[in-house]
């Protein structure tokens, strides 16, 4: 091999091994016991190096593997098909943003820390928290890391959780918090799909470390008593987690409002693809209080001035991070979504004041409406009877397996199954009211041939 | 330029929107509870489409790539980012992760492929794709760790790690619920032997290593050590960030290592992003494989399906990972080919031994162990610089950002003293390891002749040296611009 | 940065190659005839993809475009590129141009009701998207006149054109064989309607117009130009450069124009790269709509087909033209619709005046017919200082660079002395004309305090003031490294 | 309509109506004559502004009714399917470029400068000519142009042409030179499918302004005898022109070494898609002839110092344009191909030398790889014995035209008709082995079936 497009100095070696002033490569790697040393070609890609082309060309194979659906999908849980704008991805494609890292070096990274700063400050603001970390990984990771931290700040080990939370962050947080034998309890919810208020009363106790709100839970709910546990909480002094859908908080009450210690949720509604599961963006905020933002994971951005006091960015409170405080870290994060909360900053601001609150709108009404239909067609009908965004659950009269089955042979990707007749619907602006109206139609037609 | 904040761009007195919502014609009333409704209005500015993206752009010139130069920061592997990747998007960009199997055959196909060549990179015998990034795979790691022994009825609640040890190896230990036992480094920078043998004991769960470690060096122990930590049940771990420098040399499975987390975003050129995002496996030999994240790609009757390991840890990450990234991986290992892949140790150690061979004998720095090869990167010491003439490893840093590179990664590791970690990777052209020793050369040259104008770098970028008090002070910190608003309206004071 | 020449990056001593070449195992040897090979070694230079990347990447950043800020280029209409025509490529980018038409039906029903649109925007009855930009449309509209004449057997050797033309309608003319006349503008910076009349006769074969004209004015008395032309059977050409002044208020048609030709980048925000490519369309309306080139897109049947006017002037581009962009003004419609794009030509022209209320008293300018509303650019000309100070018009456009914005368009039209042609368009906010004015306002300002200071502009700039003696003297003139390299060599010399 | 993304002020109207000091909007229109204002709404569009999702759909909608295929069409005729790198459309999609415009203002627009000054330099080393402008539209134009040049130089009306020059640029050339009216005569081919060099002999005369060569000919046949053709060009005074496919340069000989007066060509088979027709770009380049050079349509850039002695890059001999000498210029040029000529720097630096050399043989053996097989195969036969680049002619035992929409009803798509039986194929680097092997075996079942 003589030359490589990604490895430029095949053709030096010679030359700066005799810089070097040994007599061959082997030299430098003398101090590696023999008896370890690979001495074959790794087993790895293809036979031989591939061109571009070929690479493009698998690709290809491989996308072709995957099943073509007719319309997105209609799968939410905790992640949506959207629509993202050219806008977010041009700007997250800039060298100078993508091939970046970490900015040590404030001074040639005004660019980075800004963008990160104003995404700290729209999420802020839509949060009505003061304090947004510049990324956690994704939404199950950042709770784990909130009741990681209401654990140091009050050392109880009870964490409060409704039943009706995303499943998916529930294995997360469990997997998370074993190792610090963290006491997981959960509170049903009730008729309506609501956590069950009666319940949480007692389970939240003095032993309670945190309490955590899903809004909307799992099954598109809006909860309707977060005044009432955050109360209970309080008088417990149980810190409270809120879990958000970022996108839904120009029309409900945000975390803020509620005067919630710690937000957590997913930038991924906001400007990112599914990628089959990420990157995402995991969202940690907290109120303006010095106990929670010194024990707050992650890294922040700050405004500051430079020596000739002009305004500049800066990380800041780094002493919390584990590359300066090792096991006294407030977590163990360094490579985080840096880049993602970039693009969730560009599309916000794509966005804006208006266009946040027509998107939930468009999304609300869409979402009613094909729930609505579902029931006026007389093929199913709505599980929980309250107020929902976004995702709503559907009771089929026959097995929603069947129903699946049928309509993915038609090109169609139904709901999430949640028991055998259930299933819980996801609806955004993708989903558009022919498609709407499509897709209603081929599970009549199968609901009514069987 | 003086790119103003963004929020600063408008009055938010007119109607602006830079995207246009989707709207169906659809006879749905809003009604929300009264009870829920928001009530403050959204302090979030409204611009059009061109000032949304000129502020962008013009923010994204004030920032430093590899893309625009040598970024030899130690430890992060800065490679070049090959833009075949940019191809990756259509195989996974619109798959919803909670899609049956039988949908998304292409992608777990090259999850499949992954997996496999990053177990034979490593010579482990399996890999979960869960993780993304590095510091969730050494917690996945100490996790996988904590069960393994709980499962066997062992108490063990110590974690060796080595001095040189990057930061979040004892923070992963910690948050896993382990007391952290730091193993100092002998003279030449390698994980002392004696100490190590006193330190190993009944408690011991294991010891997390990279190798070469963070000095560059080869752990040339490392059997000896790996025999050492086996003989009390203890577990090996590999941090992998450092994998880079033994590539295609040498297998940590082969050392005796038992679990190993990669960065695939450092050793397979994913871009970074300004911190990320980035991409991982963790993967395992033996009994350990049982305790791996789930799921696993597994291929049965020419299907690809997800299998849960037996005694797994559970989930990492909600669904798999950051496949997105995996997949650009995937793309890097697929143009390199085996042959390429199986240069990069030694071409990475080339260029850092090339780097010192013409770096070691300026005035101004030191390096322990000089006659020890390094590896992918190496740590010089401006400790004689700072004795002489007062200029300290940030003043080199800021001076070279003058001069079109990015600064090395300095004081790390903390043994070594004005710490100067540079790593060249294998992607930077001998014509830049060139310039960049002449700059780092003329830099002490300056620095000796006159230090003052050293201490005044950086001039060229776009700010100069910030106020870091006040940027981290109780009274002035500011961490969004709510928080710069609200203080201006008196409505919150001091951060206590 | 100073970025070298690509040719500079590399000793071409060692192998490189910055992309691989995929290969097959095919047994064909190479067997060209000794009499045709290459003699001469290429001399192009061998690098990495890295190095290749980054060199391009580092001379993007010394540039500048739409994205970084205004660029007030009068008669070019620098309009925002909005980024959703990214999404274009998928459509057109893989399809070959001589593919039959029913495998292509997705294109050519794009550029049906491109042709219908752009014919309901012009008043025409049908249009031929075959021009790759504004000047090969001239060509084809003065080709059609003369075809057109030649059928009717009328001899007419004199095309008349405005003395305020872009300088395309005469070289256009001229390339078409024809004898060029200037028509005089009037005091008020119209067509001198008395000299039109003296001008027209029996060899006249047509009329070129813009309309507004270069200094922005809408020519009041079409009506009665278009019946002097018309007298004599002459042509009514529209130039349509100017057409984002007056979109969605008055149509050429109905002005009386038989020919139109639309610069489909300025109009409908395609990006110009740097100076192209463009995208263009030629209109036409009753008899001369048979000349125009071929092919022209049909429906027949539910199917699109290619059609050929029987009078056609056959073809300006080999293939269908730039169809790459003209989808991209597609979707420009689209995202505009039928209400925005009935809105260009207002806000286009409120931007105008809006900047012209703010100007006009500013000492140092002066405007021609200050009384008289402008529509999508305004001409002033800085004779006054010049006078008062000298300093030029060139001194301000570089002033202007300095101080983040890009220069109007000088010395142009040729009749305002010391001219600065600001053309805002529509897609620059409020707030940016605010700072432009005020930008504007302080370099005239500056010019009388210290006009020496402005004739040293631009300090901020990659370069200063360059040499164009230097660069175009015989004996120095270096059109490409090529003749730098044989120069040195003394293989050639003075260009004569 | 009080907003749209790309009307930024539509909401400040009122107010810059007051600024401006008139009553209404309708006083800036006042100099209009009512009766050609428009009193509606184009009918343009759909019936709304399209947001970039319902765009996006639209597009995908066209997409869709053009046919999807198998593999890459086998069609050439002037262009040729290939790959683009990633790193080509990388760079000519940063804002700087291609946002930006012609560079009046050279210090601002350095980057570009020294981009097309690059692009320059390496065309003029492919081609070994010393002078080559910074793009017209596409070969064709470029053909008509240098036509049009040689009619100013020498002021000679007739061209003379070879019968096999690509048929789509000779219509071109006609209707460029209509208004000039030059006469256009061509040379016949021979059986082997070259320039029949007798009958060239005694069409090139006194009379004769230009001789145009085109290197490889439509047929993808190497032309042999050009020496004898430029000798005979020069006897009689006529400037001689070549069209070249750049590709083909690292193999055969460059117009420079045959001192040509002037190159023609496209740069489209430099890294730049098929694109349904363009944008391409039209390759222009002289020897080192002032002359020449001083005639030569199009944008020059060139190498300079300035006020500092550093160096810096601008445009030259701008009085040789349209914006300086109106009716007098060398051509009406103005808007060009720019953005691909940058497109080709990157593409030639990628390849660098050996990789243009690597691909041109590439190329060269699976083209002959091709039409070997069809010869073994038994399907088909070279129609002239003559070696060749990228295009051949094949003659077929039936109608193509039967083979072609056979073919096409499998997904393929085959070469270019040029009579009942004969058709031009052409192969590149994107046809892989398997997919040449798949297109003749496919040819072969319609065929024998037939």
């Amino acid at each position: 091999m003589d030359y490589h497009p990604w490895l430029p100095n095949l053709d030096y070696e010679n030359e700066m091994i005799r810089e070097i002033g040994v007599n061959s490569i082997d030299d430098l790697f003398k101090d590696i016991p023999e008896e370890i040393k690979l001495k074959r070609l790794l087993n790895v890609g293809y036979s031989k190096p591939l061109s571009e082309y070929e690479i493009y060309l698998r690709l290809l194979e491989l996308e072709n593997k995957n099943t073509k659906l007719r319309m997105p999908p209609f799968l939410g849980g905790g992640v949506c098909p959207h629509y993202v704008p050219e806008a977010v991805k041009f700007v997250i494609s800039r060298s100078e943003f993508y091939t970046s890292y970490t900015p040590y070096q404030p001074e040639i990274s005004q660019g980075l820390l800004q963008a990160l700063f104003e995404y700290q400050s729209l999420m802020a603001d839509l949060l009505e928290m003061e304090v947004v970390n510049s990324s956690m990984y994704e939404w199950g990771s950042a709770l784990a890391e909130a009741v990681l931290m209401a654990y140091r700040i009050n050392g109880k080990k009870k964490v409060v959780i409704p039943a009706s939370i995303n499943p998916y962050h529930k294995k997360v947080l469990e997997t998370w918090t074993y190792g610090k034998e963290i006491k997981i309890k959960e509170i049903p919810y009730t008729n309506e799909g609501k956590i069950n208020l009666e319940v949480a009363e007692k389970e939240i106790d003095e032993e309670t470390s945190a309490v955590y709100i899903q809004q909307p839970n799992f099954f598109g709910i809006f909860e309707t008593d977060i005044e009432e546990i955050v109360d209970l909480a309080k008088k417990k002094g149980a810190i409270t987690i809120m879990g958000v859908n970022p996108l839904s908080l120009s029309l409900i009450k945000p975390p803020g409002e509620y005067d919630i210690d710690i937000a957590v949720g997913d930038g991924q509604e906001l400007g990112l693809p599914l990628n089959f599961g990420g990157p995402y963006m995991g969202i940690f905020a907290t109120k303006w209080d010095g106990k929670l933002v010194r024990q707050m994971p992650g890294r922040l951005v700050g405004l500051t001035t430079d020596s000739e006091g002009k305004r500049g960015y800066t990380l800041i409170l780094q002493t919390r991070e584990q590359f300066t405080r090792r096991e006294k870290a407030t977590s163990n994060i360094t490579t985080n979504e840096a880049l993602m909360a970039i693009a969730n900053a560009v599309y916000i601001s794509l966005l804006g004041k208006s266009g946040l609150r027509k998107l939930a709108e468009e999304i609300y009404k869409r979402s009613h409406y094909a729930l609505l239909e579902f029931e006026k067609k007389g093929i199913g009908k709505r599980k929980f009877n309250s107020d929902f965004f976004e995702e709503f659950t559907v009771s089929f009269p026959i097995s929603y397996g069947k129903i699946h089955e049928n309509l993915k042979a038609r090109g169609i990707y139904g709901g999430l199954k949640i028991s055998d007749n259930d299933a819980i619907f996801c609806v955004t602006e993708v989903h558009t009211k022919r498609m709407i109206d499509e897709m209603i139609e081929e599970v009549k037609k199968i609901v009514e041939t069987s | 330029w003086d790119e103003p904040l963004i929020y600063e761009l408008s009055s938010n007195k007119k109607r602006k929107q830079g995207i246009i919502i989707p709207e169906e014609n659809i006879d749905v009333k809003i009604d929300i509870p009264e009870k829920i409704k928001r009530k403050n209005d959204l302090e979030i500015p409204e611009l059009s489409e061109l000032e949304v993206v000129r502020h962008f752009i013009r923010l994204s010139q004030q920032n430093f790539g590899v893309d625009l130069g040598m970024m030899p920061l130690g430890s992060c592997t800065m490679k070049y980012n090959p833009k075949v990747e940019e191809l990756t998007s259509r195989v996974v960009e619109n798959y919803h992760p909670l899609q049956d199997e039988d949908t998304v055959q292409g992608i777990l196909e090259m999850m499949y492929e992954m997996q496999k060549w990053l177990a034979e990179m490593t010579g482990m015998d399996e890999c979960s794709l869960q993780i993304p990034a590095g510091a969730a795979g050494e917690l996945a790691g100490v996790l996988m760790i904590k069960k393994y022994h709980k499962t066997k009825n062992r108490e063990r609640d110590e974690m060796l790690v080595a001095d040189t040890a990057h930061g979040t190896n004892p923070a992963s230990a910690a948050m896993s619920g382990y007391k952290v036992i730091y193993i100092k480094s002998n003279q030449e920078g390698l994980v002392d032997i004696d100490i190590l043998k006193e330190v190993v004991n009944s408690k011991t769960a294991g010891l997390m290593l990279t190798n070469p470690n963070t000095l560059g060096l080869f752990e040339e122990n490392i059997l000896e050590i790996s025999k050492i930590i086996h003989s009390v049940d203890g577990v090996l771990y590999y941090d992998g960030a450092n994998l880079n420098g033994i590539l295609g040399i040498a297998r940590p499975g082969d050392m005796g290592f038992d679990i190993v987390h990669i960065n695939l975003h450092k050793t397979f050129a994913v871009p970074h992003g300004g911190g990320g995002p980035g991409a991982g496996a963790i993967c395992a030999k033996g009994e350990l494989k049982e305790y791996l994240p789930y799921p696993i790609v597994d291929k049965e009757g020419g299907k690809y399906v997800l299998r849960t390991p037996v005694k797994t840890i559970g989930k990492i990450a909600s669904f798999y990972g950051n496949i997105g990234n995996v997949i650009r991986a995937y793309v890097y290992i697929l143009g390199l080919g085996p042959q390429g892949v199986s240069q990069v140790g030694k071409m990475s150690t080339l260029a850092t031994n090339y780097l010192i061979s013409k770096l070691k004998d300026v005035k101004g720095l030191e390096l322990l162990a000089p006659h020890r090869p390094r590896k992918h990167e190496v740590v010089f010491s401006a400790k004689p610089l700072l004795n002489d003439k007062g200029v300290t490893a940030l003043d080199i840093a800021k001076a070279l950002l003058d001069r079109g590179f990015y600064a090395p990664t300095i004081y790390f590791p903390g043994i070594i003293e004005e710490a100067l970690m540079i790593e060249p990777t294998e992607t930077e052209p001998k014509e830049t390891l060139d310039k960049f020793i002449e700059t780092l050369k003329e830099i002490l040259e300056e620095s000796y002749k006159d230090p003052e104008k050293i201490r005044q770098t950086p001039q060229n970028t776009s700010v100069k040296r910030l106020d870091q008090v006040k940027a981290n002070h109780p009274t002035s910190v500011t961490p969004s611009y709510r928080v710069l608003r609200l203080r201006e309206k008196g409505v919150i004071k001091i951060l206590k």
